[in-house]
């Protein structure tokens, strides 16, 4: 991470115009919204330290696996999209909307192994009603992917924007890249709690 | 009343109260015409925004929704009087205090109603002011029967003069008034837009 | 001029009376709410789902009076409710946006009140009304009332998204887009409660941390947020269909204030 | 100009695919011998991990760094404010546990 910022910091960027990516209303919602979920997963935590032993054993059910091609098919969507913005930035709205279409893509494997997880679980007999764990898991889960549901219509939006020419606003597209990360840190943030926090 | 004697009540006037609950479930919603002819005739006043119409809307579906419930309940009781007289007093109560909250909805439509025909402030205003201090009476009348269930006897009980009998004569003195008001109101502005025409 | 009379006079000829009228109502409404649900009544914060029913029922004991009386005002006052959302419905109107959202929203909210707090008033009246009643009976009223106010959510969630759709779509400038994003928020929120059907104990109960503490949190900063930004609404508004001006700043407000008094 | 900043994006993602990875060699060093044990450096690594990766994705793919001074600093702020409450209410919780 420290390579990066100091990249970042170097004189030819930090001529450039200073800008907020997207409708700065966006970020009200961002940081709302993180500190919503923060709010879960305090509580969340409080929840396991008074139980760590089921906790511990509920979460050895969880197959590491899912969450972790989990995180890499929604970093991979992030990526998608950022690479969007940058295309439509430029004028390539070919590319623009190529990558647009490959994070609609990335989100669709995400929401295809998640089901095919709880499917896993349920098997196994894990619900949401089980036990303190299931609970959080299933909660947790399930919102984020109502999250990433609203991702794939505000995805659908920036496809939109991008069609057709006389539509096209940069800020929108942007917006909507803004949303779709929160999906993909939110997620990232539940990935660490629910599958490696000890 | 002891649960007993709330059941043996239901148990001896069955018919009596099956028949005039079904009567009042056929007729119970006729009050949401009414009310959308006055929202109708509040939006022809001199007001600069639809506000007082929309806040007649908005209290229009409450009072019949809520008068459902009630007569649900009452029915119910009625249905099978042979329950255990605990249940019978139960959808009783049940049913008595979900009609007591009807008033909250009535008030705000007299009080609304009187508001707005105190800013109808024009040359020929669509209700005379009267209409206002009628609709501003029938609102204090109707107050006192939110606190139904405070207690069992005396003038605030629900058969009590206050809740029952002041409440249900100042409903029904509501309806006729209005229906006539309105049927005047309505005649006049058929006749006004004639003459436009 | 005294500012009683003052105050009267902006009553009768204030030319917009009428929103500031809807806008008070909407101040005073939630004020009593807080007061009447938390101190009057002292039914909020929820109690525990998992209670015995010995317990349920001196619970209803300690609370006989203020439940009786407090609800007693609660049934006075719910009326306010349609001033309140005859506003919000007119926020929706003065949009760019169609009239179908303001008139779904005025309908959906003017129901809204029945499960919102009416049918936990009426259960919670008719539970405490009889302390003599079976237990039994009165712990099935005792979770009607909390079912029914914290697990009725449809209305709710379907009615924020109305709202922030069209403030999302629209061009006049009504509120500003992050209050639409906020929306979303509270609409999120009200998924969150359909657990409490679920659950008797826990953080998912109709009293645990997540169903209810910050559900609430979340829609005390909403309502906050949409009280303050309807009263910029109703300062910007100039009755007109076009984008809505911006605030004026203070000593044109003063002006304006004036020209409208001398009208 | 497009080729460094679809270069830049890659490398993000490359290390953010790298902090994910790391996580299955965080997951397999706690466990001793297929015995679960809590533990505390396993939960603050994969907490902090997770900040910074939520901190790599606010500055890079969603363009805080290029964004003015108040969006980065409250940016910065909320990843701390985070930091704040997880780490708290573990810590917290866990000293009245005992």
């Amino acid at each position: 991470m420290t390579n990066l910022q100091e990249d970042s910091s170097t004189k030819a960027d930090r001529h450039a115009t200073r800008f907020v990516p997207g409708q700065p209303d966006m970020w009200v919602f961002v940081l709302f919204e993180s500190l919503l979920f923060t709010g879960y997963f305090s509580v969340y935590l409080v929840g396991r330290i008074q139980n760590r032993e089921l906790y511990l054993q509920s979460q050895a059910a969880l197959d590491l696996r899912f969450g972790v091609f989990n995180t890499i098919a929604l970093l991979l969507s992030s990526w998608a999209i950022a690479r969007c913005v940058q295309a439509s930035r430029e004028g390539a709205y070919r590319d623009a909307l190529r990558d647009a279409f490959l994070t609609i893509g990335f989100g669709v494997a995400f929401l295809v192994s998640k089901v095919l997880e709880w499917g896993k679980e349920i098997r196994l007999g894990n619900t949401f009603t089980s036990n303190e764990f299931f609970q959080h898991f299933f909660f947790l889960t399930s919102i984020h992917l109502l999250h990433l549901l609203i991702g794939f219509i505000v995805m659908g939006v920036a496809v939109y924007q991008l069609r057709s020419p006389a539509r096209r606003s940069q800020q929108l597209v942007e917006t909507c890249a803004t949303y779709w990360h929160t999906v993909d840190f939110l997620w990232v943030l539940i990935f660490a709690l629910l599958y490696v926090v000890r | 009343m002891s649960a007993d004697q709330v059941a043996s009540f239901y148990r001896d006037e069955t018919a009596r109260i099956r028949y005039s609950m079904i009567l009042f479930n056929w007729f119970g919603v006729g009050l949401i015409p009414t009310v959308m002819l006055l929202a109708m005739q509040v939006r022809r006043m001199a007001h600069r925004t639809p506000i007082m119409s929309y806040s007649l809307i908005a209290c229009a579906g409450g009072p019949p929704c809520l008068f459902l419930i009630a007569n649900m309940f009452w029915l119910l009781g009625s249905f099978r009087p042979e329950r255990a007289p605990e249940l019978t007093q139960l959808l009783n109560d049940l049913a008595w205090i979900t009609f007591t909250i009807l008033v909250p909805y009535l008030i705000a439509q007299c009080l609304l109603l009187a508001l707005a025909i105190y800013w109808d402030r024009q040359e020929r205003p669509v209700f005379k002011m009267w209409v206002a201090h009628f609709n501003l009476l029938v609102a204090v009348a109707l107050a006192p029967a939110a606190f139904t269930a405070l207690t069992f006897t005396g003038p605030l009980a629900w058969d009590g003069l206050l809740s029952f009998w002041v409440k249900n004569i100042a409903i029904a003195a509501w309806i006729v008034v209005m229906g006539g008001v309105l049927g005047q109101s309505i005649l006049r502005q058929r006749a006004e837009e004639r003459i436009a025409a | 001029m005294s500012p009683l009379r003052r105050l009267l006079w902006n009553f009768r000829n204030h030319p917009k009376r009428e929103l500031w009228f809807a806008w008070w109502v909407m101040v005073v409404f939630y004020q009593l709410y807080g007061v009447l649900f938390f101190l009057v009544t002292r039914v909020q914060p929820p109690p525990s789902p998992a209670w015995t029913t010995p317990m349920i029922v001196q619970w209803f004991d300690a609370r006989h009076d203020g439940i009786l009386a407090g609800f007693g005002i609660v049934f006075l006052i719910s009326g306010l409710c349609a001033p309140m959302n005859a506003l919000l419905a007119y926020s929706m109107r003065r949009m760019s946006v169609s009239r179908i959202f303001g008139y779904s929203y005025l309908v959906m909210y003017s129901l809204s009140a029945i499960p919102g707090m009416l049918v936990m008033a009426v259960a919670m009246t008719v539970g405490a009304m009889r302390p003599d009643r079976d237990p039994e009976m009165i712990r099935w009223l005792y979770d009607f009332a909390f079912l029914s106010f914290s697990g009725t959510m449809g209305v709710f969630m379907i009615g924020s998204l109305v709202w922030l759709v069209a403030i999302l779509i629209d061009k006049n400038d009504v509120f500003p887009k992050w209050f639409g994003y906020l929306g979303l928020c509270n609409a999120l929120t009200e998924v969150v409660v359909a657990p409490a059907w679920i659950f008797q104990r826990g953080v998912f109960a109709w009293n645990g941390a997540i169903a209810w503490w910050i559900n609430m949190v979340v829609f005390v900063t909403y309502t906050a947020c949409f009280i303050v930004l309807l009263r910029k609404m109703i300062v910007r508004e100039d009755f007109g269909t076009g984008p809505l001006p911006d605030l004026p700043s203070k000593p044109e407000r003063s002006q304006a204030d004036s020209v409208g008094a001398m009208q | 100009m497009s080729g460094t900043f679809n270069k830049r994006l890659a490398i993000v993602w490359l290390v953010l695919t790298a902090m994910t990875l790391a996580y299955i060699w965080l997951d397999h060093s706690a466990d001793e011998d297929g015995v679960l044990k809590a533990s505390t450096v396993v939960t603050v690594a994969a907490i902090v991990i997770a900040l910074v990766k939520v901190r790599i994705i606010f500055r890079e793919f969603m363009e805080v760094r290029h964004a003015p001074v108040l969006l980065r600093r409250l940016t910065d702020a909320w990843v701390v404010l985070m930091a704040a409450f997880l780490l708290g209410s573990y810590f917290i919780g866990s000293a009245l546990v005992g």
